[in-house]
């Protein structure tokens, strides 16, 4: 579908968008098996399906730009730039995580790649969004944040307001939308009266649009507008990309769920957001299958390394651990 | 209704099967009672605590909702005004936080602010506790926060037994009310008649009767407390167990007489220590039986940080037999 | 402006229609003058200038149709039918008053009426209409509800969780936004990047219309069409009545505040929705001067009659009063 | 800067004009500290306790926000762990319900949850307290809900001095910080010292020494328990006052201290009394000076039901000098 702007976009944006999908991928299928080994603890929600969402984004955001996100967390962090093996140990509830293991895979987050913080309570990471962006403008820095969250978000308070005070304060803030359809087992259409979330973009004075959340390029194209946008000081921007997750709300069950018919879940399935770029990439000539191929042996390999660490690596100890960084000390 | 005795007495069911059952038989009693919740409906809750309900009783009566808390307890709220009997639910205790305002400044406050009229009859049903690796935000027990609130009432059953007559005077009840279940408790099994059947709100259960020390246990501690105690009857030390199973209305009174016979106290929850429930119940015990403590009242609780999620931490950070037998053995052996 | 349409509306709806808001404007002023004196306690906020809101909403519901309300809620509740002696003597914090002293102005309610109470938390009453309206398609009463809230109310989450539930539900809701121009002493400007509340109405999937409210002719059109919209089973509406507060957010001063002009609130003034009306109505020779003149006179009456009633009332009873009507007692 | 001490001294102003001009001097020495809040902006705030910041300081750093507290919250969480200092104010104490979320989910467990990486330098400011015919939203005080948050450092200052210096702490403090004035206390007058100086956070005040009782009063109680003091002085009865100041972390050691030397606790807090921050004083007294009581130590709070709207039920309603010397007399002739 983006086939013609493709031109316009360098090989190495490209390559880029590609890696970080398949980097979510892999980290992601990884995850789930482990989590279904109980090497896992707690809920673990995937992203495979959505890659396209995350990736497309943040190769639109520079390195300083800030995302916050969602329960659904792991693949924005990757996508921002997040190193397997802390990520992995922190899923294992491991002393080397990203969060020394306090926070596993719902809180997952680095901060200092400008990743705020996966989040327990659906709709809450939006406001810091709009605080991050309120930072970026208040000191001048052109930077920008993009907050990520499901369709489901939108009918929280949270996000409302959010979106409200973005606007009224014309923060540099990109709303990303995930709408994969549903929210844990309810579909939209029994909780939403309309079918686009982008339509609520005009109940806050900002410029709405949809995109195909399956085509990273699509995303990507969207995403560096508003990012300009935003830059620009021309302020917030919503982007609905129409996705969906592969998996269960949690855990790895792709099918057998009674909330979503199989059939649903193939059709989805079809439209691989890897898969469909892998092919695009191919057909333009930028990538063989060969060279994909190699690309993803690479990065598994990596997860394998990342798992080693994790397995490896100490549990947190409640003596010395468990009351520290509830307070940052005076310095 | 034609079970007999015998069969009743058999009928061992989960936690979660007796909530289940007990909500389907007030739904089929009292057609003013419906449900309303995060896929509550078609799904049959995140925990399959609403199963087969939607199915049985429609969509009218099994409502799926958006996620918006707010508005979810709103719902309920209206709906009670208006005579209904709604119960409404938030998957987790934790999400409290988002819908606070309508529970302790509207629900609870609506009666008194307008003069009498506003009878709420609604139910607010949650699930709380650790032990899930489910982390900071989806782990906490916030009961303190409630106890704290005229108008609520506030309900914590620690068996199966208990939820069904628990819940059954909540729904009846023509206040808000929370029920609080544990979610590690949720395929605890124990004997559960058919039937309806109300336990009082507001009727501490001596679960076990001692002499030596008193355990006061909340929710999924006083499973703790008996393991506590059957260790430490091995040492000759005879452990009273009571759980208040209403937190709000209080039975300080069954509290304060096993006080003055036991003359040592060890209260244990689930929640953080500081600022725990455990602190009012302390105060009231030696309020009212300040002469007949031998030893300070020991509070046994979580330690002041959040939930933990790696199951290293959270292990030790729920308190559990261990925590308890270390809290009876202080209140025996006291360093004045 | 409505002039035209007036023929359709019968004398009576009209004669109706001019009644509750010259009930509300007296009250009001005699409530205000209370207030200065320092006869009623705590915070005040006066509904002087947005009569037309309430009453065009009223008067096309039906007694058993309810009504939630706001801090401001004083207009709302003579419009639903209140009595003048329980409201003044509540406002004084009289035993005798509607909510037996314990609510005041800010809580005033006649749950017997269908008013479900004011609220002194923005936007917190738009969930209880929905719970309402709930139980109105619940017991197929055909009943409707209305709910009063104001253009800032529209920024916070309850507002927005409400309206959407409403619509997910199909509720027989009527949204009645009071856009006032300011929240407390912001003006709206600063704190939306809209201009019309009725833009939010596409969010939810609801129709949103926008209306003069100082024409109680046109409000009370827009309200009967989104009530028998709501009353067939067509779900909620949106109503933005374009209004304005001649005093200030609380107590009564009109001129010399910092955050509005006297300018601005004299032109709004020139469109008092009483007097505005009133013109109408005697060129439509509905009602002559002296005849409105006779229904103040009488109407003046009673509120002095209940400002004496309110007065000689007795205070509650710590003793006897403080700790009753925090729960209902089993029956 | 330049002031002599002898200024300095004879300095007073009120209790508001003290936020002020610390709000002021604070954002003249820091570039990163900003302002935002419902009307705390152009007009400067309902209680104009925000007057002339936006006219010095401008639009970007004193913000006039929509009414959204969530937003306001999560706007100084997302600003502050980008390294700004932000003050983010809630206009009543009541409206942390709508927050609570924001407050205790993500604000106070963000640094625990991300291993330590998020510091949040954010100090929230609100008003509490009844008194002013303000009803049950209005009027409350509901700092017992904030203590039990393990990662929020919780501030409520009886006088415009120690006002000044806790507000400095809380804002220079790289944790979320809620700070509570008294809505009744804005006109109450004190010396205060021109220029920034802090007053540490987890340190109590005796603001009166005394022998036979000691009475812990947190915020107006404060002037109350003084009222009671002299009162009861001229009986002979002597009366050591102690204010927390911080609730959060709480300066258990001082209290202790006091009943070891006076024996006889009497706790006030505005606050309803079941559940209150009373409930975690008494049960921390008596877990460390339990030998030194002669009286159960008693706690004077509001009764429980919500804040009546009449002033003819609220000033009973309100804890006074009168329930104080209720309450020590309670203490010193018990009946046992
Ligand atoms: C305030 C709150 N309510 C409910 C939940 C439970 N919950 C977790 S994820 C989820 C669904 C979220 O749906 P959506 O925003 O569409 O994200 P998706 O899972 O589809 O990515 C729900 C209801 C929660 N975590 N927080
Ligand atoms: C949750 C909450 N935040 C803030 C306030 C303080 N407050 C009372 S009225 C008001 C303004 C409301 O504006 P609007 O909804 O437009 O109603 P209006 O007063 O203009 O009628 C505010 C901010 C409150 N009562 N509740
Ligand atoms: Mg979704
Ligand atoms: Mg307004």
């Amino acid at each position: 579908m983006a086939t013609k702007e493709k031109s316009k976009i360098s090989k190495e944006v490209l390559l880029d968008l590609h890696r970080r999908m398949v980097r979510i991928r892999l980290l992601e299928e990884a995850a789930g098996r482990l989590a279904s080994e109980a090497k896992i603890p707690g809920f673990i929600h995937l992203y495979v399906g959505e890659e396209a969402v995350a990736a497309g984004g943040c190769v639109a955001l520079t390195e300083e730009d800030q995302i916050t996100s969602t329960h659904r967390g792991h693949g924005h962090l990757v996508a921002k730039g997040g190193l397997f093996k802390p990520m992995m140990a922190e899923f294992m509830g491991r002393a080397t995580g990203y969060c020394k293991g306090k926070g596993g895979s719902m809180h997952i987050s680095d901060l200092d790649l400008g990743m705020l913080g996966a989040n327990g309570i659906v709709g809450a990471g939006v406001p810091h969004a709009v605080g991050a962006a309120f930072a970026n403008k208040y000191r001048k820095n052109n930077l920008v944040t993009m907050a990520f969250f499901g369709d489901g978000a939108t009918n929280i308070g949270a996000f409302h307001e959010a979106a409200n005070m973005a606007c009224a304060l014309h923060l540099p803030v990109i709303f990303m939308c995930e709408n994969n359809e549903y929210a844990e087992y309810t579909p939209r259409d029994r909780v939403m009266a309309i079918t686009d979330v982008a339509d609520r973009a005009v109940a806050y004075g900002m410029p709405g649009v949809i995109v195909d959340g399956m085509d990273v390029v699509a995303v990507y194209e969207a995403a560096k507008a508003a990012v300009e946008r935003a830059r620009n000081g021309e302020g917030p921007s919503m982007i609905e990309c129409k996705t969906y997750r592969f998996y269960n709300h949690a855990g790895v069950n792709a099918f057998g769920t009674p909330y979503r018919t199989d059939e649903e879940v193939r059709e989805w399935m079809e439209r691989d957001p890897v898969k469909l770029f892998e092919a695009q990439l191919e057909l333009a000539k930028v990538l063989t299958t060969e060279e994909a191929q190699a690309i993803h042996n690479e990065i598994q390999g990596e997860v394998d390394e990342a798992i080693e660490y994790a397995e490896a690596s100490p549990m947190p100890d409640p003596l010395t651990d468990m009351l520290t960084d509830v307070y940052t000390e005076a310095s | 209704m034609a079970v007999t005795e015998t069969e009743t007495e058999e009928r061992v069911i989960r936690y979660n099967e007796a909530f289940t059952e007990t909500l389907q038989e007030l739904m089929r009693e009292d057609p003013d009672i419906f449900i309303a919740g995060e896929d509550v409906g078609r799904y049959g809750g995140v925990f399959q605590s609403f199963a087969g309900l939607n199915a049985e009783f429609g969509d009218e009566r099994v409502v799926d909702t958006p996620i918006a808390e707010q508005a979810i307890i709103g719902l309920g709220i209206g709906a009670a005004a208006m005579g209904l009997r709604p119960i409404v639910d938030l998957m987790f205790m934790d999400f409290v936080m988002v819908a606070m305002d309508q529970i302790a400044n509207q629900a609870a406050k609506m009666k008194y602010m307008y003069g009498g009229k506003a009878s709420l009859p609604l139910t607010i049903t949650t699930t709380a506790g650790a032990g899930l690796g489910a982390a900071a935000q989806h782990s906490q027990s916030l009961e303190a926060w409630l106890i704290h609130v005229p108008g609520l009432k506030v309900v914590y059953p620690s068996n199966a037994y208990d939820l069904k007559g628990l819940l059954v005077s909540c729904v009846r009840d023509d206040n808000p009310t929370i029920i609080t279940l544990h979610k590690k408790m949720l395929g605890s099994k124990a004997h559960v008649p058919e039937g309806l059947y109300e336990i009082p709100l507001g009727v501490a259960n001596i679960v076990r009767p001692g002499t030596d020390v008193t355990v006061v246990a909340i929710g999924k501690m006083v499973d703790e407390a008996k393991k506590a105690a059957d260790i430490l009857s091995e040492e000759g030390i005879d452990i009273e167990i009571i759980d208040p199973r209403s937190l709000l209305p209080f039975d300080t009174e069954t509290v304060v007489q096993s006080a003055k016979k036991t003359n040592r106290i060890v209260i244990v929850h689930e929640a953080v220590r500081n600022g725990g429930i455990g602190a009012e119940i302390a105060a009231q015990i030696q309020e009212e039986a300040f002469d007949y403590l031998d030893a300070p009242i020991a509070r046994v609780g979580a330690p002041f940080s959040p939930v933990p999620f790696s199951p290293a931490l959270e292990m030790s950070y729920v308190p559990s037999a261990e925590s308890i037998i270390e809290g009876v053995r202080g209140v025996l052996h006291r360093i004045a």
